[in-house]
């Protein structure tokens, strides 16, 4: 069972080394954020493989983690970085 | 180790130099940076493949999430352009321009 | 190929590209990408030496070593940044570009922003008299 | 312990109170670590080198703490000069970003007693990565003292120097990296006992010396240094100059003689020695090339760090020659802190007072200023070298050793950087006692400074010249424990 | 392999070709609406069908509840942030794309 | 902080009430940390004061008590959200793969039923996760959604949505 594990895992990961192919084409800064909300979601389902198939119970936080991550790296893009409040603190 | 497994390491090891590389080279800063917390969930899926889940945790949520978030918070202050390289070329094509018409 | 050989050289390449980088590139948030880029590869190199035997269990050491690595580095990281941000409103470039042309204390982009208001409202005369630093170097 | 605990709950403490009360704070936690420093160096004297295991867990996990007489010479060096800095900074007016509500001075303090907390890490630390953190700390909180000036001076000065000390961090911490692999210990003891003449360890030698010569500002990487030593408020340039490159210096000194004998050969320490003599002529001649006088003295330390390195070479061998070469080295790094960091707040007062730090708008101030004059003479008769100030017995004991190894070539270096230091104090102090009228000292436009500042900058430079008269006990207490 | 093997392995495999197709469309979609639906809606599906394989073979129901919340969460998270994205988009007048 | 306390136990009703409200997030806290230890005994010697101390936070940020789902409205909200999910997912992978690539993408507008606060918030973010429908911008009455195939009939499952959503939240909306 191990080695499917590891299989799908690998899938995985080819599959969001392909979604990189959106950050470096955009056009957009969301097109570039989609991608990091890919590598969140993705990466979740790739730890709990690996938890299972490395028998590591710990990855399941690790993966935790990833799951609050994605939401985080976004919010912090929307609010902070792609639209810039001005002085009065509105957008 | 089965052979998928060392695939995947492999995989994994070949894709983290050219995503670094990338970071380094890419024209937009803002780009780079959306690599660059790609790059850190890649290093911390390796972290995981090297038994150390601890060094993991703390990669994923300080490496990545917390230097992504402060990165992306100072482009939105200074801006994602990559404005040295770019004026420094404006500037030398203008150069150009004026000597074409000189 | 072991484990440890693979990411062993994965790091070297990794610190030689962050090195590169580090180099060619002036602007300061690419400054601060490579360094986190380098340390990551010697953090790899740590943990995959760790990994060495693959049948014993991890050492610890390295992986705590990386632990403090990784807390240090995102302080430095913070750190940098937040002087960038300053160097930006102190000079308008987030570059270090003046190592001998002096500067016109112009803050020239984030005229809003808070440090350049501070600037601006420094009226002390030692403060105020730009001790332009003129590098011979 | 003490000598860590301490500073860290005064950077706490007057962090939570940097609005009111912690220069008072300070001067309480420099009196205790006067006395935990004091008791320390009774035990060495006492009882020999000191172990110390923090919360009884042992290497590789825990803290290995260490002190030995080298370690105890540089906490009382640190004591020395940040007592006298701490009661300098309480009568200096710091030019923040915000200026006149002295945003600078509230953040000075927590920022000194985190660097005094970095350095005394790293004098104690008996294993290499905590030496590693130590170096982070410091790095970071130097940056951050220099950055409070708040100009853009100042702020491009201090970002120079982060990237310049992060590279030197990294370089240190791939050296560390190398040196576990291959041994599979941190200890400082332990790895110089399993050091053995291969690539790696070379590799490694080579990364941490880089990185350390970076951070300790040695030729040609001293680049960074001149523009934020200068840039910086008086009592941070005084810490900066005379305490932080200090202690990247004896990690180079401590790893050099504990951990890399084995493969440290007489080709990279002539090497160390030559890049120290080219940092000794090249720091002084552009020294004499300046007009400003903070930047003056800023190349005049790139300089006396080139003595520093002379150590390499003239030790080599460690026979009795070599033992008065590295007694020499140390002891010059513990004069050039007090000279150094008395020049620097000397000045500190004068370029306040006047408004300006060039060197022509100098004249006059020896009549309104005379103590902080005196204070700048007596730093520089140490910085020249001459008797009875403890920068003699160093340069002497350099000096010797350098003709008695056979090593010439480093003596008429050592001279002929007496002679151009001498002519740069020269440079300044013939400006500074010039009757000239319409001196800016004379004008209305000078203004008064308090008599804290003047007093506690003579008090340091006049101790160098207690170091001159107690060199005998001191370098006795330096031999504990030493490598030879 | 018992029936409980098969069908994890058949979730599993069914989660791998979701989290293709949502690649397929962030790659393929014309525009950040649209790839924002690929991505979501796909992947959260794949996401889903993975923790159910997974659960079944964890042998445990505390196990299987802990990867139940982790979906839970991603859930949430990535809905949000669909529509955070979506909304900055269109404040920002990112073109929308029509079927000429 | 005075202030505050004399608004919290106004009278007994709401002391009562408090005390329920921090026994019920407690319970939940330690199934949460019972989950999250993976059922692990040695973990609730600091587990307890842990959660202690979280109950103790949350009542203090939100001390206000939170309205309980109706049971029945919640196992409806969830298998119909988990069934449209899956038909969500399906359809859009299907679009992905397809090769004539069939969108006809519109920007809708929907006047919702449902009143501001919460009941809006769990709407918005369940459309976005549902076939062919991504809420993109929220004003207070209307909801603009981004449709996948404009030929669908939207109008008429985002009311079903709605109208799920409005049961749970217990809430009567005129169909």
């Amino acid at each position: 069972m191990e080695v499917f594990y590891f299989s799908i895992a690998l899938f995985l990961l080819l599959n969001v080394l392909l979604g990189l192919v959106r950050v470096l084409q955009g056009p957009t800064p969301a097109d570039r954020m989609l991608a990091a909300q890919l590598f969140g979601t993705t990466g979740v389902a790739m730890l709990l493989l690996l938890a299972q198939g490395m028998g590591i119970p710990a990855l399941r936080d690790v993966a935790l983690v990833f799951a609050l991550l994605g939401g985080l790296t976004v919010v912090a893009f929307v609010r902070r970085s792609w639209i810039v409040p001005d002085e009065n603190g509105e957008r | 180790m089965t052979v998928s497994a060392w695939v995947f390491d492999m995989v994994l090891a070949a894709g983290l130099p050219v995503l670094a590389w990338s970071v380094l080279h890419t024209r937009d800063l803002f780009k780079a940076v959306a690599l660059f917390i790609a790059y850190g969930l890649l290093i911390a899926i390796i972290w995981v493949r090297l038994h150390a889940p601890d060094v993991a945790l703390a990669e994923a949520a300080i490496g990545a999430g917390l230097t992504g978030a402060l990165l992306l918070d100072t482009l939105g202050r200074i801006g994602s352009r990559d404005t040295i390289e770019s004026d420094a070329s404006q500037s030398a094509a203008g150069e150009r321009d004026q000597d074409k018409n000189a | 190929m072991s484990q440890f050989q693979i990411y062993g050289l994965a790091s070297v390449l990794i610190f030689s590209i962050g090195l590169y980088g580090f180099i060619v590139h002036p602007h300061l948030v690419r400054k601060i990408l490579a360094m986190n880029i380098m340390s990551s590869g010697i953090f790899l190199l740590l943990v995959s030496a760790a990994r060495r035997d693959m049948h014993a269990i991890p050492d610890p050491v390295p992986h705590a070593m990386v632990l403090t690595g990784i807390v240090v580095s995102v302080s430095m990281t913070a750190f940098a940044l937040a002087l960038t941000r300053r160097v930006v409103a102190a000079t308008g470039v987030a570059a270090l570009l003046w190592m001998d042309a002096p500067v016109e204390a112009a803050p020239i982009a984030a005229r809003n922003d808070e440090h350049s208001r501070d600037l601006d409202r420094v009226a002390d005369p030692v403060a105020a008299d730009r001790d332009d630093i003129h590098l011979s170097v | 312990m003490w000598p860590i605990l301490l500073p860290l709950i005064g950077t706490i403490f007057t962090f939570l109170f940097k609005r009111g009360g912690a220069a008072t704070i300070s001067l309480v936690t420099v009196s205790a670590i006067t006395l935990a420093v004091a008791g320390l160096t009774r035990q060495v004297l006492q009882h020999g080198e000191q172990y110390y295991a923090v919360g009884g867990w042992e290497a590789p996990l825990g803290i290995a703490l260490h002190a030995d007489g080298l370690s105890v010479l540089m906490l009382i060096m640190t004591t020395i000069v940040g007592a006298s800095t701490s009661v300098y900074a309480m009568g200096y007016v710091f030019q923040g970003p915000r200026a006149g509500s002295a945003v600078g001075g509230y953040f000075f303090w927590p920022l000194w007693m985190f660097l005094w907390t970095a350095l005394n890490v790293i004098f104690l630390s008996a294993d290499i990565f905590n030496l590693y953190v130590g170096l982070e700390i410091l790095s970071l909180s130097a940056v951050a003292l220099v950055t409070l000036e708040g100009k853009p001076a100042a702020i491009v000065a201090g970002m120079r120097y982060l990237l310049a000390s992060f590279l030197g961090s990294l370089a240190f911490l791939l050296g560390v990296a190398l040196l576990y692999t291959a041994s599979g210990t941190l200890e400082l003891n332990s790895l110089g006992t399993r050091m053995l003449s291969n690539p790696s360890s070379g590799l490694a030698l080579a990364l941490i010396m880089l990185g350390l010569a970076l951070k300790t500002a040695l030729f040609p990487l001293h680049f960074w240094l001149p523009p934020a030593h200068a840039s910086a408020a008086a009592p941070v340039s005084a810490l900066l100059s005379g305490l932080v490159v200090k202690a990247t210096f004896y990690m180079v000194l401590r790893l050099w003689f504990d951990v890399f004998p084995a493969i440290a050969t007489p080709a990279v320490a002539q090497i160390l020695g030559a890049l120290g003599a080219v940092g000794i002529l090249w720091g002084s001649i552009l020294a004499l090339r300046q007009q400003q006088l903070k930047l003056l003295i800023a190349f005049s330390t790139v300089a006396q760090i080139g003595y520093l390195f002379l150590l390499f070479p003239l030790s080599n061998g460690m026979t009795e020659i070599g033992l008065d070469a590295w007694s020499g080295g140390v002891y010059f790094a513990l004069t050039h802190a007090c000279a150094k960091a008395a020049a620097f707040m000397a000045t500190g007062t004068l370029v306040y007072a006047l408004g300006s730090d060039r060197l022509d708008d100098l004249p006059g101030t020896f009549r309104r200023y005379p103590l902080s004059v005196a204070a700048f003479t007596v730093a520089g008769v140490n910085l020249m070298g001459l008797p009875p100030s403890g920068g003699f017995i160093a340069k002497w004991l350099l000096l010797t050793s350098a003709l008695n190894s056979g090593q010439w070539w480093f003596a008429v270096v050592i001279l002929a950087g007496s002679l151009l230091g001498a002519g740069y104090v020269f440079m300044v102090l013939s400006r500074m006692l010039l009757d000239q009228p319409q001196s800016i000292a004379d004008s209305k436009q000078a203004r008064p400074v308090t008599l804290t500042t003047e007093l506690s900058a003579l008090a340091l430079a006049v101790f160098v010249f207690v170091l001159g008269v107690t060199a005998t006990p001191l370098i006795a207490l330096l031999r504990i424990g030493a490598p030879f | 392999m018992t029936i409980w093997d098969w069908l994890s392995t058949a979730l599993l495999l069914i989660g791998a070709f979701f989290f293709f197709a949502g690649t397929l469309g962030l790659l393929r979609f014309p525009d950040v609406y649209n790839r924002l639906h690929a991505l979501t809606k796909a992947d959260n599906v794949g996401l889903g069908l993975t923790v159910l394989g997974l659960a079944i073979q964890s042998g445990s129901w505390v196990i299987a509840l802990k990867l139940l919340l982790i979906w839970l969460l991603v859930l949430v998270t990535s809905a949000t942030a669909a529509h955070l994205i979506a909304n900055a988009a269109l404040y920002d007048h990112v073109q929308r794309w029509r079927r000429s | 902080m005075k202030l505050g306390r004399t608004r919290l136990f106004a009278s007994d009703r709401t002391v009562r009430s408090f005390v329920r409200q921090g026994l019920w997030r407690a319970i939940a806290l330690a199934l949460l940390w019972w989950i999250l230890l993976e059922g692990d005994r040695k973990g609730w010697w600091y587990g307890l004061p842990v959660i202690a101390a979280a109950t103790a936070t949350s009542l203090w940020l939100a001390p206000e008590a939170g309205q309980f789902w109706h049971p029945v409205g919640l196992v409806r909200f969830i298998s119909f959200f988990l069934w449209q999910s899956l038909r969500g997912g399906i359809d859009v992978a299907l679009r992905a793969i397809d090769p004539r690539l069939p969108l006809h993408p519109q920007l809708i507008e929907y006047r919702l039923r449902v009143p501001v606060g919460p009941a809006q918030i769990v709407l918005m973010n369940t459309i976005s996760l549902l076939p062919g429908t991504l809420s993109v911008a929220l004003h207070p009455m209307l909801l603009q959604v981004h449709v996948l195939d404009g030929r669908m009939d939207v109008q008429r499952s985002l009311q079903q949505v709605e109208a799920v959503v409005a049961e749970l939240f217990e809430i009567a909306i005129e169909q």
